[in-house]
């Protein structure tokens, strides 16, 4: 009883703390999402895929570098720092340079709206919402460039069907964050996860406030998958039919980076996912009684805490499905758009509105 | 409407209506690209190589190229002794090393005609059983791969491994035995034996069960092959298909109950053929289901012959192996069910050397890949990886 | 003959009938029985019939043979010739099995492709050609198959000698 | 439409029965296989949970005739060379050198109490080309050759997979040698002279007939 709330304060007092006019306690708290986009990507994004995809399959993956094999990813991330930066005689150079490249800052930019705590926004943008819809469709133009530059028939295969695919489910996730957009009233981000804060916890979220939310949730998880190419929906690098899709040419730190805006941008879609239906760096433990769990848990060192959780518990389940499911053929991967997400999606949005009037 | 044929490139076609009308109808000007799929590519099972022309993602035509893995089987043969060539039976099919020896010996024995003692015959039909099983699990967990589910694939070498394990115990190797050999066997089984086998059947059994639920239940993975690829009864046989192949285009056709050798007639078990309920007759997902079900068979041939395994205590599992191995002139086709389809050999001996005049390995998956280029015209590139799993070829046994 | 025909197991006297009947209708076209109990056959003297007495093989209501289990090539260096022997069966209808032999020269020597009758052949007569080198005429791909398309000789015959390079790589090993 | 609903229901169905599989797995990865080998009573006792190992540390141990590194007990060989012959890959080569009669003591006999009769100077096994089908185990006639179940003999260099068994170094065999050459010729003098008296002439053998050894003894002696 007596830690927490001083926890909380402690969370309060760093926020607000500041040499002179300089803020240290904002930047501090500003640099929590860096420090952990590059610590999530080494170690939950690649380190805990391998782990997780092992015990799923009996077996016990990395274990030699570090306890457990904890630093595996380092590892790795050296050895590709060392690889010679090849770049294929009849590549279109320009366009496979630039194609990671794109990528990444596509996966990364959509951070920017992300709100991190109730003391920490990139911007909070009045369009916040659609910002990161679109901006993750960018990786689309990086995709191509990749696919396309690399002169090779598999990776031009990998390219095109990402781009029908990526651009088939911008529809159906659209409309079902739409849906969140119209349960809160509005785009930005952080006006989004404040309509769902409250002493109730997770009883504000939308998902919980309301029976039709689970609709576009799902709507919106399914398509997320397919928008970050991940399995079932992972047809344009499908391995075992493109050899790596539109990055079969890539090797080295051209390789790493376009892993990494694989994995910023699953974890951008899972924060994206909480923020539109689970309350974002809302706490979820409501106020019983006189038992304050809710206010205990709240601030803007829990906020970063509250929303990384949920998101990396999309990310396992993202996971979880890939190393349960087979993969989807290019016209089911279709089908499963338009006439099942975009119907159900459509119907999700009527249902809101009309939750919306008569609520 | 009729269509007249096509002018000039693809894009143009000449059509026909009903009124006499002609009309020229012009696309997109396209064209066909020739996409050569392996010898390196993760789902060609190994070396084959698919020179595929592709009309987007359909396949207009593939022509196999093979030959990446051949080791002159046959030429060697004609130059070791008979009984020498049973290690290089076993690379042919890597996968299910102790069926192809059966298959070799017991044409040789032919050939021979010498009496098995009936343990030996026993324990043949254990191992082979078991590696029948072998094979299958990796058949069908590379074919989850293909289709681009991991876990099953491992869960499947997971309990491989312990048939490879049970099989290493009595013959020494893990993969290539070299454990049948002409007119017995090398060793006699370890007294804890048929114990261990009989506990990895209860082991297995709810395996297979999990792997059913994980894999062959699965919506997308059914949607994957349903109607994929699918082979008529008639064409089949005319391809000269063979094993869970031909079983799955329908036709009740196994060389273990059609053309009995060793102590299969004695036992009891099923030949699984699509019923058309699950899956369309013909297509890949039946050629997946007669594997999956030939598991639950094998088990039962292997649990039927533990019962009935005559115990000798003391047993020469040599004893009636001939000192020199000189077959009187003559020309034999001997053949076995392997886990892939009928495997053949045709010897040749002129009565005077200890080594075959003529050898010839009739391999199953050589013949089925032969129907490659008609089941891949106008299918998409992810069937076709689907189709060419469903083949399950060993590319040492196409190659030889 | 008669013994002959007792003492013949029951599989060996139905490859017979099935023989008696091919006799009849090609009579001098091919050779006598050869009634050994591991893989009875007869020879085809007339090549150039070959397909006609596969067809009639394959599509007589009391032949059907259309299974063809296995097509391999042969060498006859005492005879100068080269040859197939193939294995036939009916799956679904009888239990009878043949084995036909077809022979041709040596050098130059070609057959007639039955790749039209059994689809199986068409993969195991470019083997048969890959490694023998007789020509199967009529085949409508006859190229190597296990062989590299440029290597020289065939590699199965007797006398096969093994060329010493390929593109710059020694061969004998 | 009641077909379209039906397949998302099993779809959904299905792909929960999956993840419910693997979830399952997930939460068994606490417990671990052991590396007890297969003829262990407790082997089927022992797979649940993470099932593969850290191989060098720990290994599935191989059973105990498991066929793998030839050995050579070169003790019992009496060089009668059935292996290399055998052998389908070539990979044994063996050379011989006649034992003379005053050093057959000095050769022993195998431990199945035969006497050897041969120098095994040379006897080389290249594990690299051996495929390890144990047919030279089958042939050998006192079992001095035989597969080891040791499995990880892997080397840096390709020629440390050349084995060498042989039970004579280098100086040695030329001694050997040269006794034997010496003998032979003395042999042949004796039987020439023989021959020359008497009998019609023997073959003046290059290749020494097995015959002579025991005369020889005599001389010796």
């Amino acid at each position: 009883m007596s830690s927490s709330p001083s926890l909380n304060t402690w969370s309060d007092a760093l926020s607000g703390f500041s040499i002179g006019w300089f803020p240290l306690g904002l930047v501090i708290v500003a640099v929590i999402p860096l420090v952990f986009i590059a610590l999530y990507a080494l170690t939950y994004g690649v380190y805990g895929e391998r782990k997780i995809s092992a015990f799923m399959q009996d077996r016990l993956g990395p274990m030699e570098v570090g306890f457990w094999g904890i630093l595996q990813t380092l590892a790795d991330i050296l050895k590709l720092l060392q690889k010679e930066d090849i770049v294929p005689t009849a590549a279109d150079k320009f366009l496979f340079v630039i194609g990671p490249g794109i990528l990444f800052v596509g996966s990364f930019l959509a951070f920017a709206v992300l709100p991190f705590g109730p003391a920490f926004i990139g911007a909070d943008l009045n369009v916040g919402l659609f910002y990161a819809v679109g901006i993750v469709a960018i990786e689309v133009v990086g995709i191509l460039a990749a696919g396309w530059g690399s002169n090779n028939k598999w990776a031009l295969y990998g390219a095109v069907r990402s781009v029908a695919q990526i651009v088939s489910y911008e529809i159906p996730a659209s409309i079902a964050l739409l849906c969140a957009a119209m349960l809160a009233g509005t785009l930005s981000m952080q006006q989004i996860t404040v309509m769902q804060t409250g002493p109730g916890g997770f009883m504000h979220w939308f998902l919980f406030n309301n029976p039709i939310a689970w609709l576009p949730f799902l709507i919106y998880f399914i398509s997320s998958l397919a928008e970050t190419n991940r399995a079932p929906f992972d047809i344009p690098e499908a391995e075992s039919e493109l050899v790596a899709g539109y990055f079969t040419e890539y090797s080295g730190m051209k390789f790493a980076v376009i892993f990494l805006a694989e994995y910023g941008s699953m974890f951008m879609v899972s924060a994206v996912l909480a923020v539109a239906f689970l309350g974002g760096w809302a706490s979820p433990l409501p106020n019983i009684g006189g038992l304050h769990l809710n206010d205990m848990t709240s601030g803007p060192a829990w906020g970063a805490f509250w929303i990384i959780m949920k998101g990396f518990f999309f990310i396992f389940v993202q996971m979880w499905l890939r190393w349960t499911l087979p993969r989807l053929r290019v016209d089911q991967l279709m089908y499963l758009c338009w006439k099942v997400l975009t119907p159900f999606a459509l119907i999700a949005f009527v249902l809101t509105a009309v939750w919306e009037i008569y609520r | 409407m009729q269509e007249l044929g096509k002018a000039e490139s693809n894009s143009t076609r000449i059509i026909r209506q009903d009124d006499k009308r002609v009309i020229i109808e012009k696309d997109l000007d396209t064209e066909y690209m020739v996409l050569s799929m392996g010898p390196q590519h993760p789902s060609t099972h190994g070396v084959l190589r698919l020179e595929c022309i592709t009309d987007g993602e359909v396949v207009v035509e593939a022509e196999p190229y093979l030959g990446y893995l051949h080791r002159c089987f046959e030429k060697y043969c004609e130059n070791v002794d008979y009984p020498a060539i049973v290690p290089y039976t076993d690379r042919m099919d890597y996968l299910a090393g102790m069926n192809s020896e059966l298959a070799y010996c017991i044409t040789v024995e032919k050939l021979l005609d010498i009496e098995i003692p009936r343990r030996v015959e026993f324990i043949r039909v254990i191992v082979s059983e078991l590696n029948r099983i072998a094979s299958h699990l990796v058949a069908i967990g590379t074919y989850a791969i293909d289709l681009g589910a991991f876990t099953p694939f491992l869960f499947c070498f997971r309990d491989r491994e312990h048939i490879m394990s049970l099989l290493e115990w009595i013959s020494g190797a893990r993969m290539l035995y070299n454990y049948i050999w002409i007119g017995g066997l090398a060793y006699d089984v370890p007294a804890d034996f048929k114990k261990r086998v009989a506990e990895f059947i209860a082991y297995f059994k709810p395996k297979v069960v999990e792997l059913y639920k994980l894999l062959t239940e699965n919506e997308i993975f059914v949607k994957r092959t349903y109607d994929i690829g699918i082979m008529p009864a008639d064409v089949a046989i005319n391809y000269g298909w063979s094993g869970p192949m031909l079983r799955g285009s329908g036709v009740k056709w196994d060389l273990r109950r059609n053309d009995p050798y060793s102590i299969y007639p004695e036992l009891d078990f099923d030949v699984p053929v699509p019923d058309g309920k699950f899956s369309v007759v013909g297509d890949c997902l039946s050629r997946h289901l007669v594997r999956a079900l030939e598991i639950d068979e094998s088990l039962k041939i292997i649990s039927q012959c533990l019962d009935k395994m005559p115990e000798e205590p003391n047993f020469n599992s040599r004893a009636v192996i001939p000192k020199r191995i000189r077959p009187k002139a003559g020309e034999v086709y001997g053949r076995a069910e392997n886990p892939r389809g009928e495997l053949g050999y045709y010897i040749v001996s002129d009565g005077k050397s200890t080594k075959p005049v003529r050898c010839k390995a009739r391999s199953s998956c050589f013949v089925n890949l032969s129907a490659m280029k008609d089941l891949s015209k106008g299918q998409l590139i992810p069937d076709l990886v689907a189709i060419i799993g469903s083949i399950d070829i060993v590319l040492g046994e196409v190659d030889r | 003959m008669e013994e002959a025909a007792n003492q013949m197991s029951p599989a060996v006297r139905e490859s017979k009938t099935a023989y008696d009947n091919i006799k009849e209708r090609f009579g001098e076209a091919i050779s006598e029985f050869d009634a050994n109990p591991t893989m009875p056959f007869f020879e085809v003297l007339d090549a150039s019939r070959w397909v006609d007495i596969a067809l009639y093989m394959r599509d007589n209501s009391l032949l059907q043979f259309n299974y063809m289990a296995c097509l391999s090539g042969v060498d006859y260096p005492d005879e100068g010739k080269v040859g197939i022997v193939c294995n036939l069966e009916n799956i679904g209808k009888y239990t009878h099995k043949l084995a036909v032999k077809v022979k041709c020269q040596r050098d130059g020597g070609s057959i007639p492709s039955v790749s039209c009758v059994w689809h199986t052949a068409n993969w195991h007569e470019r083997e048969a050609y890959d490694m023998y080198g007789m020509v199967f005429e009529g085949h409508p791909d006859l190229r190597r198959i296990l062989c590299p398309e440029d290597w020289t000789g065939f590699p199965l015959r007797k006398d096969y000698q093994v060329q010493e390079t390929y593109h710059g790589i020694k061969v004998p090993y | 439409m009641s077909e379209y609903f039906s397949n998302i229901k099993t779809g959904a169905t299905t792909i929960a029965t999956g993840m419910g599989i693997t979830l399952k797995h997930f939460f068994n990865a606490i417990k671990r296989k052991g590396d007890t080998g297969i003829d262990d009573a407790d082997y089927f006792r022992q797979v649940d949970g993470l099932c593969t190992l850290q191989y060098p540390k720990e290994a599935i141990p191989t059973p105990p005739h498991g066929r793998y590194r030839l050995y050579v007990n070169i003790d019992d060989c009496i060089g009668c060379c059935q292996c290399e012959r055998a052998c389908p890959v070539e990979c044994i080569t063996i050379e011989t050198i006649k034992t003379t009669a005053d050093d057959l003591a000095v050769c022993g006999k195998t431990s199945g109490g035969q006497q050897k009769r041969m120098w095994v100077p040379v006897f080389d096994i290249d594990t690299a080309k051996c495929m390890t089908c144990g047919i030279c185990q089958s042939v050998c006639p006192t079992d001095c050759i035989y597969h080891t179940p040791v499995a990880d003999f892997s080397e840096f260099n390709v020629k440390n997979m050349l084995y060498h068994f042989g039970n004579l170094s280098k100086i040695e065999a030329e001694a050997k040698k040269k006794k034997l050459a010496e003998q032979q010729a003395q042999a042949a003098k004796e039987k020439a002279a023989a021959g020359a008296a008497g009998a019609p002439a023997a073959k003046p053998a290059p290749k020494p007939a097995p015959k002579p050894a025991p005369q020889q003894k005599e001389g010796e002696a």
